[in-house]
């Protein structure tokens, strides 16, 4: 067993953590009456989405003979090897976190029935496709060969594929779904801010393996400790820029703010980890965590409830990092060092073109994802309803949907 | 002096104090508290096991103020409290025979 | 009898117990409560939306006591509780037609 | 009408709940306090470090009864709260100026 | 260093996060006034009994001569290599969460100093030979040498030898030790459902070193990936298999639910992730979780209080897994090709010969682990009693166990 | 792809993970009102230093031609290749955690701004020549270089470069800041302990990566082996004696017992992972936790607040382990058999010699540490002021520095 394939087994288990974490992020956020709802929300995708992934998902996101979408060669994992049995448990855990994503703008007022449905059916109708015109390879020769990727657009480890995808799939969502009670006049502050921290240490960590666990394969240690070292650099300087915007503008350093500059700058780093080097993760952070800050002060006047940041954070932030790939793409990179690999950015003599492509892959899948999760929410309310009662969305979702209570820290157990 | 003890709903906080403030009420207190009454509880399922919770959340407001203010005082819960549905709660009130300020040792109704 | 109800800062709890202690009193209750009054509450800011916290922790203490104990024991907790600053909360007293210990079912001053 | 406070061991909420429902009360108000009283409470260590925790915890009931009905609620509570050790609690009644029900603005005994 | 060695350290660190995951795992479902109580059982185990590990009962458990108990050859660390070195570290953690996983069983009501002395003398008595039966290797050949291996049963990662093993044992120390006060009348919810989450995830994470740290050793990287997503696949089944029945039974999706079902799909796939393929691991998901949900539901009309359902999920997951193994058994699996590497299942044309013999192991140690676990637990209980105080186990453990409370949200500090 | 090169990549992520299992750690025993100033006391390294060291520390820590400082040859990531770009990532992680160890002795009291201020100016003052006096390299040779490296001093992973210097470091700093108001007649207990074994768990799981984690390329798997060994055996160990210590001196077992003395262990083990073998990983740990017991006592009687014990535990546990070395070091042990690869300890046929070189290293380092650190503290606080205001502290951090609540759990909201 080489190396390579030992980074690739671990990866998978640091992208797995992510999910949980994920989730903590999500649920110390939520009001204490809805966060079980939220972890649900976010668990049930590692349990429903690998069950479809090795059906058949898989094998349609990523490996065909057009530009479209794949076939079903390998669905049931049929005819894989060890290294492809890996990478499909790799990739796997990767399906099952971008729905999950998408849960926090829906935060405490979505039937989880309807929830349980929408994941699938997005996975399928949306992540699937998307997925194979970024990353779709050829059956016969392994080129990339999904229309976007075939094109010359870059995206590493998923910022059109997974963040950009969730996030206007959130907002989409949301504008189907409404808004909470009581939004935005009622404050709805984080219930438990240690559980955020936590989840944002997991998600780093994990997100390690998420920017360089495919590497070795490409390029070797030299194209992983790149992409690593992008990885690291974009997440501290995030936290960094985060923490001066909003001491400059709210007067304060918080720990929220801390962990979504982090979230900010991973997000923005995921599709160029390993087409930039340098200091570039340094630029990737900051300019993501500027503008996710400035980006969710929209909500409120545009006036559409993404409660906890989907699309200020994931949207925007994949949005940064895919345009920023045509700035900083750069084939001297340590890691490449072939001058054909990609087309370089423009701050590398690349001229516009990268940008160009990056700009039209991002509206692309931005008007795609948007219509066709639109499409899925509209058709899932007509049919079974995707808002609960207003009397349960007040006494919280934990007790009218899950039946149970996240905290009992009383003494008098449930007096 | 009257001490005007309130049981309202969580959600209703908010407008209540809105509304005592708009009585002139200067000062409350307020404590999370559990309330049984004719409004059900509800059901928690843990593994298979079902336990009925009859207890339910409820927020408790007290307020002292000078006896003439009573009646605007409860009106004003009343009003702002009321969905109309079982569990709105409860007010009551209770005479109080003295109330300070602990900073200046202000009585009565200086103290409010 | 008489009940006192007490609403001081959190942190003054312990200096007011060793008060009260030191008056004679030998049992009280206390709870945790949210304060609304002339003490400002305090701002809070996540992600750039300010909300403004309108009420304060503080902490009730209740104690029933023979009626002529009264003035000794809100001068006790006076004196304990006051900093001089807003927010330093108030003492008021009610009437109480008994009193009686679970334990042995003594009444009034015995079961203090 | 009358409010009975009582203040009662946190596992003996149950019996005492259900005791109070076999003499008619449909309505109660409970929360979680701490008790100083003759009840020693515990020590807890930290690092090498030990503090003495004085407060033990109870709960609180609150029910507001006709007046007629007082006795029977004292016994009940009384008979169910009971263990015989120190620290089983007390009781004490207020009498109450009158009593609405939020929902309908009932008043006194149709309220309860 | 090869990639393998790279995996097993990896996986070293993977299986010990367990015993905290399971910590919490665990902590969260138990009251408030005795989680510590319930942390401190678990993580006590990591500390004493890789003192014996290294002491002794490595060397006992897995290295010797006879069929029925190793030699001390290998005590004290003595003699290793860094492979043997490496192996012992990593074996340690699973000989570290074996008593721990009992430790749910008995929450809020067993003496700590009668713990700290079980947890040692169950380690040496108990789990020291059931893992020289299934394990144990001939210390010249390196031949299966213990007489449930050696006889052909198959237990990969620790069915038998672990979740079996413990669970039986918890349910003969929760005989001698007795109901909680006020079980099954009183409700005791668990008091901090994210915390059972975040155990889960953690849990989960590890459990992949669990199931394939060993695998690189014996089959390569086409081994670790099978048992891999064999793995992924069982937890994932669980859990969807477990929302599914607790909805059509009690009307809602739980977290509880979901974090039950990945933890049963983990347990009955772990004897068999090396000997099972394609998608077999979701099979092993859904029935674990199917039983393990009814299993837990005896206990209520058996009468017995195992407070946190160690018997209803390791022992009865353990059993569905080992005997499912005597179905699925497939030699041609990836990784394995050897069509004489093990007896194959039903399923697979291997007739019903494994599928006795995984039975006898089963039967076989259930009786053992029983049996000796009572009378250890009689014994000590004998000397030095078990059960706490009645007053102190109404008033919770942490206080008058561990003189601490777990939590102190309030304003008044310890007012 | 070497297995080496995996195992430091993922060291590299488990050492990052060390930094939010601190904040948590610490962040536990706080108070509910300044847990979220510890946390981001702790998060916030995570952000800065990084920054620093790609920026210039790394190089001036690691690389030169003198015995006091490196240059800036390294400086902007400059000149490595994948080797040196992963470690660089790798030592990154602990030039984060040296400082955030600090934070756990100025719990509740110092202003934000100052601490925003004091961590990149003690990383570049303290730890940068301290770390090169350590473990500088001579750019040519690739010897030590740094004068007490140079010397013969022993420290593998961090015992004096970073235990001993944050925990004097912290010493200096509390004598500047002061005591919390009330301390010590106050109690102040932890406020949520099932946070600091969450923390523990972290620690403990990180803490393989950081021990190990550069010890393929020095001593291949064997040394890998004997570190991550001596790592373990260090923690349980540890974690036992104080369990007994404390059931002997105070009549309980704790959990925050059982946790400090995890720590004690790991954190005495640290500078001696890869000099020592056998069992004498259970003696470091046994040792570590006695003394750091005993230590914290004194705090009370001195009259310094070292609030969460970071003297107790990191200095006095850093002096335990750095002089440990001069008794255990051993050259026969699994991976090194180069009888001129270090001096030998006293139990092993060295003479004092080692022990002396030790101690000096040690004074030195506490020496120069507390100086400067004592200067910097005085300066900060003369120009911005490091204390808050007395009305802040009795409210809390997390309001007056952040504008946070760290916890909300009721049913009305923020009522
Ligand atoms: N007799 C009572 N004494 C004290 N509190 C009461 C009493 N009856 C009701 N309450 C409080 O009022 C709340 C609402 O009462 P409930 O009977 O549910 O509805 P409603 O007030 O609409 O009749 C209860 O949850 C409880 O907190
Ligand atoms: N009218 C009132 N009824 C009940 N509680 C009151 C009233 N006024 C104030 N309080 C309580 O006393 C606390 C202190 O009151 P505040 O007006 O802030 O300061 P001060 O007592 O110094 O005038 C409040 O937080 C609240 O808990
Ligand atoms: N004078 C008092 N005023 C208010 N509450 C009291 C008083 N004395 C006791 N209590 C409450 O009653 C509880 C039980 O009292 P304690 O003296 O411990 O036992 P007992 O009631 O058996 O004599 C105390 O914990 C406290 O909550």
């Amino acid at each position: 067993m080489e190396g390579a394939d030992a980074w690739v087994l671990i990866s998978t288990a640091l992208v797995l953590l992510m999910t949980p974490g994920l989730a903590l992020f999500y649920g110390g956020m939520t009001r204490s009456k809805s966060v079980l709802n939220m972890l649900l929300m976010n668990f049930y995708c590692l349990g429903i989405v690998p069950l479809l992934w090795v059906g058949f998902t898989s094998s349609l996101a990523g490996n065909g003979t057009g530009a479209w979408i794949g076939n079903f060669d390998l669905a049931g994992l049929s005819g894989l090897d060890g290294q492809g049995l890996l990478f499909t448990a790799f990739f796997m855990t990767f399906a099952a976190i971008t729905p999950a994503l998408i849960s926090g703008a829906v935060a405490d007022r979505m039937k989880f029935a309807a929830w349980a449905v929408f994941v699938p059916v997005w996975s399928i109708l949306v992540y699937t496709p998307v997925t194979y015109w970024v990353y779709g390879l050829d059956a016969d020769t392994g080129d990339l060969i999904g229309f976007l990727g075939e094109r010359g657009s870059l995206d590493f480890a998923g910022g059109t594929a997974i963040h950009i995808n969730a996030g206007v799939a959130a907002l989409a969502l949301v504008l189907v779904l409404g808004k909470r009670k009581g939004w935005p006049k009622q404050p709805m502050p984080p219930h438990n801010l240690p559980l955020v921290l936590l989840g944002t240490g997991l998600l780093w960590f994990g997100w390690f393996g998420f920017n360089s666990g495919a590497a070795p394969g490409i390029g070797g240690l030299d194209l992983t400790a790149t992409a690593l070292m992008n990885t690291f650099l974009a997440a501290s300087a995030g936290m960094v820029a985060w923490l001066v915007v909003e001491r400059l503008r709210d007067g304060h350093f918080t720990i929220l703010g801390a962990c979504s500059g982090v979230v900010a700058g991973l997000v923005a780093i995921t599709p160029a980890a390993a087409f930039v080097g340098g200091l570039a993760g340094i630029a990737f952070g900051v300019v993501a965590a500027i503008c996710c800050y400035f980006a969710i002060q929209l909500k409120g006047r545009l006036g559409y409830d993404d409660s906890l940041d989907v699309v200020g954070v994931h949207m925007v932030g994949g949005i940064v990092g895919g345009l920023l790939i045509g700035f900083f793409a750069d084939t001297n990179i340590l890691g490449v060092g072939d001058p054909e690999a990609f087309d370089e950015g423009l701050f590398f003599g690349g001229g516009a073109d990268l940008l160009v492509e990056q700009a039209f892959s991002i509206v692309f899948v931005l008007i795609f994802s948007f219509v066709v999760t639109f499409a899925i929410a509209k058709v899932l309310d007509a049919i079974i309803g995707i808002r609960i009662d207003e009397a349960d969305e007040l006494n919280g979702l934990d007790g009218s949907e899950h039946a149970e209570s996240a905290y009992d820290f009383g003494a008098a157990g449930r007096a | 002096m009257k001490l005007i003890t309130a049981i309202i709903k969580p959600f209703k906080l908010d407008d209540v104090k809105e509304a005592l403030k708009g009585v002139g009420v200067q000062g409350m207190t307020v404590s999370e508290v559990q309330g049984f009454g004719r409004q059900a509880g509800h059901t928690e399922v843990y593994r298979g096991a079902e336990y009925t919770v009859e207890f339910v959340p409820k927020v408790k407001i007290e307020v002292v103020v000078d006896a003439p203010q009573e009646m605007a005082v409860i009106d004003a819960i009343t009003g702002a409290a009321q969905t109309g549905k079982i569990g709105d709660g409860k007010i009551w009130v209770t005479d109080i025979g003295g109330l300070i300020r602990i900073r200046t040792g202000e009585r009565d109704a200086d103290a409010v």
